[in-house]
């Protein structure tokens, strides 16, 4: 698969349909994102382990060249909702899309684990977050019980926020003062997390990097799963495939509530 | 005006007042104004009997003055009815009167818990508390003032374009009409007569036409459009394009009057197979030219495409269109025999009523088919209409030597192209859609564009022009101000947080937000001459930039927290 | 015995229907529990869902998010992002274990100030049925 | 010249026509014979065809009005003369006595609460009771009381002086007498509005007779949370839900023999929005319309009209009704209709029948006519000399006409056209001649 990657990466590279091509890149037994521009380099490139590159696409937007970029089901699908926050350009993008594997579905327990337009690999079916599950058997005490519990741990770290591809606001609501009162751990709870989880509400791209940094282990993608199967019930949206507006940017003539609710 | 937040830390006056015995009589007014003194930020705190009243707003401006108030808090009655009078009260003291909170101790609470005095006083601190801590953030504020140019753009030269120029122009400023075609009069120069005044068509252009070109204020721009218009109310450039040629001119507000045209039912009842089926527009020029003096028998068919059809609308002048021809054509040949196929006759009023008597009186006849099964038209040669007669509960056929189809107005042409360079919307049937169908129907929700005639809908011509004076009256308001004053409490979007994602501009109804490049980046920027201070955008913006003033997130919050850190 | 439990009641109200509602219901001495505290906005459309949930966890027992009807918002559609953003926001407080009761979604107008009187009664029943938020540990001072 | 603006009528018509020529900056009196502006608007539940909540969107013009610099209110007042000419009338103002101090009242309505006389309630049409000093409905501008003195005690027995005893503001004044007051205006603008048929005469319908045959204005009320009923779908005579509802239309209308002969315009839609609204309120209350020609022809409403037959299931039935009769055992009323699609002779069972009355020009808009000397067509509205291309153009220069009064119409055609007249009133004023 790297192979094969390498090869269109570097066609579009000598064929100078892209001025670079982003992705991973292994040098000194390191990997990280590295924008390569000359097909002879691109024998370093690698595709694990997983790493966003969403977040490198924001900083180098805007440009005037088109660039080709290396990306996975979440990937695809924060650029897509990083392109309705205008933070990038996909018609300036040239995108390789690869597909996971079932072992790498598994492990970040992801639901949708390839892209929707597939350049290299086999699509294979994602698996169901397996705590999602389990909270929605749970009664409203047992779940209220469970997230104190894990809220309770958190060291404030910001970790989950930071690692997000989505979360570009260059000042966070995390952090102001009148929200999230300075100085008390855990965090005012569960304001602190809940200002992220409904600010992703309907764009989380399931992607698991927040719980990959959460030094305790707080499992806040789950909560975003449960908000975005509601999106899909209640508006027949899903977050990083549909291309049109959120539902909260339009009215109820452009995308009515599918369920009965309110009156 | 003062204009300026005060720099010195807030000193709060409190003026609960008694009402009489309408809060006096429940609440334990003293008390709510004791435990208001107790409050963080109040200097000065007093009840009065009636805060309202001249020795209550004396009250006011005096404790502003002597114990150098910054901000006033009246707990009374609702802001509804009374905050304008408490506002310009301590503006007359030399404070802004947006340093001035309200909080409703009457018709939200002694009336409401007439029999539990005690939470009723209880309920009436927190509300008196909420409205200080919200008070100690209070901004002065200003309504935003925006010159506006003293001309008008009209986009289309119609009757309708044409009486919404002259008012404007008779008003004493300049009108630019701009005119797709190449002659003044749109639909009604293709027509003969106007009814039910029985006036020619030609006559009431030739007389609009002369006053339009009479008056030394309006410029008829005729094969024109409009290529461009940037700006807002008060303030658009505007490109008007002649063949290759292109002229610029700063425009104050605009008018749309593009009008409409009829739909041709290609397709539809054997339209375009047989000369002998036409439009009611075609019957009428026909009937100019002489061409249908032989005709001895004619079928009109009502609704053609329209009422749930092709579209979903009535276009509400058909009737009164097909019953004018028929009764000219019988007027000139009292031994032709006219019917007219329909569903329901729309001829409301008092004129359209006698119209309608007057034909049924002449012998033209009425027959009324089912929405369900309309009728069919075969050219077998001859001609047959089939239909299903109500009145018989049969099936019934007429074969006349003309059929004459009333179809509906449809808009014209460019509609879209000109709704997104305006940025007014078009409603599902392509028409213009207007700011509120009930109290704004020449408005846009965008101030300075209006909106008139059959553009706005089908109509007949009297209410085209009724529409027309009131646009060129709406039009005139930002003209004869020469300024439009804004709202205060708008929305304000930080540049240094701002992310430019453009949300808020999704959102806002009024088109007030632009996202604009600003050193190398894009972030909102809110006119807030066209904010009208809804708020709307806040939660839209994930990055906390935009706030509503008067209505900030940390004034929210502190009247919030009065609420949860309230002892139980 | 303790106190009966009297539950804090957050509303959040438009200035043109449901805070005129609530007017009427004033003018017409229409009763109800005087637990509510309402705070006026212009428009139902500028309530922030951040507010709502970070009210629910202080100490406030239940939150009223009232605006005018569908149709008859006075800043055209705010109502409609209101409808949609609370109703996830149930979904979360739902998610979260906390009772989605405690949040209640109206539109009320300004005519219907038997609507808002009967809104906030039946809604103080419903609360006090519940109980208070967060087990009442949080935010009190007293 | 005058530079100010006269309007008569504080309906939606006036109120829109004074606001847009006081937002252009030129000085507007409203009069307005009741004690509030808002006219038959502020009577309405709902409006067609978004049903939007009438007093919803009325309120906040009302207020408008009475918080603008540029515009007067003469509510309670008459106008007595008109001298003059365009550009400078001379208009006698007969305010008269509410028996109020205006500046003091608070409109706590403390006093209408103890007020021992009940009288008939013309805002909710007779259909529940007020007092004699009262506020005639929640929203009024301005927000303050009046007395009724022909039935107020104080005044028809000399005693009795509890409302003055029960004001905390001291408003109440059994002295004030009514005031002349004098007024030059440029331009007057005449929105008397319209006023409902009495279809008493028509004695086949039983309205009069029968309590459960109202008008369509009637029920309106009955519709409105805050009417009679506090919007529950009741019946006049048991309090009943009835399991039928009748909308009867042209009750006077396009009806030469009986009423006019002209279309009232704004029946058929009004009528489909309170069929909508009962079946909003109470789905198992059935409903039917029977109509002559289903007049829906303004933007939205045919769709609208499609609406209430499919989601709402109202019954539409061309037919005329011979005669309404009731059946004394179960009381429920009977209509006795011919199908005109079928020509058969059918009835119907009815819990309540609701008349769509023709609207007509209000009684004193012949009164004003004569007072402005202007012109009237046969059937009492406003003639314009050129009603093609000046609508709103009465027979006398600088006096103009708009809304209802000028000829039938919806709301926002009145509204359309109360633009109109502005535009012509403002021209006076700017001493643009024609």
């Amino acid at each position: 698969m790297e192979e094969e990657v390498r090869r269109i990466a570097s066609d579009i590279l000598r064929g100078g349909k892209v001025a670079g091509v982003l992705g991973l890149r292994r040098e000194h037994g390191q990997v990280g994102p590295h924008l390569f521009t000359k097909a002879d380099e691109l024998g370093s490139l690698v595709l694990s382990p997983k790493h966003s590159l969403a977040k490198t696409v924001v900083m180098l937007t805007p440009r005037k060249k088109r660039l080709g970029i290396v990306v996975r089901g979440c990937d695809e699908r924060a650029l897509i909702e990083l392109s309705k926050l205008n933070q990038v350009t996909l018609n300036d993008l040239e995108i390789i899309g690869i597909t996971c594997s079932r072992e790498q579905a598994e492990e970040c327990g992801c639901a949708v684990p390839y892209p929707s337009r597939i350049t290299v690999g086999e699509k294979v079916e994602g698996v169901e977050d397996p705590l999602k599950v389990k909270l929605l058997a749970m009664t409203l005490d047992e779940r209220n019980g469970f997230w104190r519990e894990q809220l309770a741990k958190c060291q404030k770290c910001y970790g989950c926020r930071n690692a997000c591809p989505i979360c570009v606001c260059r000042t966070c609501e995390m952090e102001q003062m009148m929200w999230v009162p300075k100085g008390a751990l855990p965090p005012e709870m569960p304001t602190f997390h809940l200002i992220k989880v409904f600010h992703l509400a309907d764009k989380c791209t399931g992607c698991g990097e927040c719980v990959a940094a959460c030094p305790v282990d707080i499992p806040l993608k789950t909560l975003q799963l449960m908000l975005l199967d509601d999106m899909a019930a209640l508006f027949d949206y899903d977050a990083g495939i549909d291309e049109g507006p959120s539902p909260f940017l339009t009215s109820l003539e452009e995308c009515p509530i599918k369920e009965a609710q309110h009156d | 005006m003062s204009e300026e937040t005060p720099k010195s830390p807030p000193r709060i006056g409190v003026f609960v007042c008694h009402c009489g015995k309408n809060i006096g009589g429940v609440v334990d007014v003293p008390s709510v104004a004791k435990f208001a003194e107790g409050l963080p930020n109040v200097v000065f705190s007093t009840d009065n009997l009636y805060t309202c009243a001249e020795d209550g707003l004396t009250c006011i401006k005096d404790a502003v003055v002597k114990h150098n108030l910054n901000r006033v808090v009246v707990a009374s009655c609702t802001p509804r009815t009374h905050a304008p009078l408490f506002m310009s009260a301590i503006e007359e003291a030399g404070l802004n009167q947006y340093l001035f909170e309200f909080v409703n101790i009457r018709d939200q609470c002694s009336w409401v818990h007439m029999k539990e005095p005690e939470k009723a006083t209880k309920k009436a601190m927190i509300l008196v508390e909420m409205g200080v801590r919200k008070a100690s953030l209070l901004e002065a504020l200003e309504e935003k003032e925006i010159a506006v140019e003293p001309s008008a753009l009209v986009i289309g030269g119609g009757v309708a374009g044409m009486v919404a120029a002259l008012g404007i122009a008779d008003h004493g400023f300049q009108v630019h009409i701009v005119e797709r075609e190449e002659r003044l009069g749109g639909l009604i120069g293709n027509i003969e007569k106007v009814y039910p005044v029985k006036r020619a068509a030609s006559s009431v252009i030739s007389d609009l036409e002369r006053a339009v070109r009479a008056s030394p204020m309006i410029e008829v721009h005729t094969s024109s459009t409009v290529k461009d218009a940037k700006g807002y109310v008060g303030n658009y450039d505007v490109e008007i394009q002649n063949g290759g040629a292109s002229t610029f001119h700063r425009i104050g507000a605009i008018i749309v009057a593009t009008g409409a045209t009829e739909f041709k039912p290609e397709g539809m009842y054997s339209y375009g197979e047989d000369g002998r089926i036409l439009t009611q527009l075609e019957l009428e020029r026909q009937m100019r030219e002489g061409k249908v003096d032989g005709v001895k028998s004619v079928a009109m068919i009502q609704c053609v495409a329209a009422r749930g059809e092709k579209f979903t609308y009535c276009s509400k002048m058909c009737c009164s269109v097909a019953i004018k021809n028929a009764i000219e054509l019988k007027t000139k040949q009292p031994a032709i025999d006219v019917s007219i196929l329909y569903n329901d006759i729309q001829m409301p009023g008092e004129a359209l009523e006698k119209v309608y008597t007057d034909a049924r009186e002449m012998g033209i006849k009425f027959l009324r088919f089912p929405l369900k099964a309309r009728p069919q038209v075969v050219a077998d040669g001859g001609l047959a209409v089939r239909f299903f007669n109500e009145s018989l509960g049969a099936d019934d056929e007429l074969r006349p030597d003309l059929v004459v189809l009333s179809a509906p107005l449809v808009p014209r042409e460019g509609a879209k192209e000109l709704s997104r360079m305006l940025k007014v919307p078009l409603g599902q049937d392509g028409f213009f859609f207007e700011a509120h169908v009930k109290l704004r129907p020449l408005d846009f929700a965008t101030d300075g564009v209006y909106l008139c005639g059959t553009a706005h809908g089908p109509k007949g011509l009297q209410e085209s022009i009724s529409q027309a004076m009131g646009a060129a009256s709406r039009a005139l308001i930002p003209l004869s101000n020469g300024k439009v004053r804004g709202e205060a409490a708008v929305a304000f979007a930080d540049e240094a947080t701002c992310i430019g994602c453009g949300n808020c501009v999704k959102v806002c109804p009024y088109v007030a937000i632009d996202r604009v490049e600003r050193n190398g980046r894009f972030v909102a920027v809110v006119n807030s001459a066209l904010c009208k201070a809804c708020g709307t955008c806040v939660p839209a913006c994930p990055s906390g930039a935009m706030t509503q003033k008067s209505f900030t997130d940390s004034q929210l919050l502190e009247m919030v927290d009065a609420v949860s850190q309230e002892e139980a | 015995m303790a106190d009966q439990f009297e539950p804090k009641i957050l509303a959040f109200c438009c200035n043109w229907c449901s805070y005129a509602g609530a007017d009427l219901a004033g003018v017409s001495r229409m009763q109800y529990p005087p637990n509510v505290r309402v705070v006026r906005v212009m428009c139902s459309g500028r309530i922030r869902p951040e507010a709502v949930f970070k009210a629910l966890s202080n100490g406030i027992d239940g939150v009223l998010v009232l605006g005018c009807h569908i149709g008859d918002c006075h800043y055209l559609t705010g109502n409609h992002r209101t409808a949609k953003r609370m109703l996830v926001l149930e979904k979360l407080l739902d998610h979260l274990g906390v009772d989605p009761r405690r949040l209640k979604v109206d539109w009320i107008s300004a005519s219907e100030g038997e609507k808002f009187s009967r809104t906030i009664t039946t809604f103080t029943e419903q609360i006090k049925k519940l109980g208070p938020a967060n087990g009442g540990a949080h935010g009190r001072r007293g | 010249m005058a530079d100010s603006v006269l309007v008569i009528g504080g309906g939606i018509a006036g109120i829109q026509a004074a606001l847009n020529l006081a937002d252009k900056g030129i000085h507007t009196y409203i009069v307005e014979k009741l004690p509030t502006i808002g006219g038959h608007m502020a009577l309405l539940d709902k409006t067609f065809p978004t049903n939007d909540c009438s007093i919803c969107i009325l309120a906040p013009k009302l207020a408008e009005c009475s918080n603008h610099d540029l515009i007067d209110i003469l509510a309670y007042s008459e106008v007595l003369s008109v001298e003059g000419k365009e550009g400078a009338f001379k208009v006698k103002i007969k305010r008269k006595a509410r028996y109020i101090d205006e500046e003091k009242c608070t409109g706590c309505e403390d006093c209408a609460r103890s007020c021992p006389i009940k009288v008939s309630n013309e805002y909710n049409l007779g259909l529940n009771m007020r007092k004699a000093i009262y506020i005639p409905f929640p929203q009024s501008v301005p927000r303050i009381a009046t007395i009724d003195a022909s039935v107020c005690m104080h005044f028809t027995k000399g005693k009795c002086g509890v409302c003055k005893i029960k004001c905390g503001a001291g408003a109440v004044d059994y002295d004030q007498e009514d005031e002349i007051v004098e007024l030059e205006v440029g331009s007057i603008i005449a929105a008397s509005g319209f006023e409902v048929f009495d279809p008493k005469e028509m004695t086949e319908y039983g309205y009069g007779v029968y309590k459960d045959v109202v008008t369509s204005m009637e029920f309106e009320r009955i519709l409105c949370a805050s009417g009679p009923t506090a919007g529950r779908i009741t019946r006049p005579s048991d309090g009943k839900t009835p399991d039928r509802i009748v909308f009867v239309q042209c009750v006077g209308s396009r009806d030469p023999k009986h009423g006019r002969p002209y279309c009232s315009s704004v029946c058929c839609m009004h009528a489909t929005k309170e069929a909508m609204l009962v079946r909003e309120h109470d789905e198992h209350v059935e409903t039917c319309i029977l109509y002559t020609d289903l007049r829906a022809a303004g933007k939205g409403f045919f769709e609208y009209a499609e609406r209430g037959k499919k989601d709402y299931g109202i019954k539409y039935i061309r037919a005329k009704p011979g005669r309404i009769v009731r059946d004394e055992s179960s009381g429920e009323l009977e209509v006795w209709y011919e199908d005109t699609a079928t020509l058969k002779v059918s009835r119907m069972k009815a819990g309540m029948v609701v008349l769509a009355t023709a609207l007509v020009p209000s009684r004193s808009t012949a009164k004003l006519a004569e007072t402005l000397g202007v012109e009237l067509d046969e059937y009492g509205f406003f003639r314009s000399p050129d009603p093609l291309l000046r609508p709103v153009d009465t027979t006398r220069p600088g006096v103009f006409a708009t809304g209802y009064c000028e000829s039938p119409k919806d709301i926002p055609e009145s509204v359309a056209q109360a633009g109109a007249a502005a535009l012509r009133a403002s021209r006076v004023v700017a001493g643009v001649t024609a």
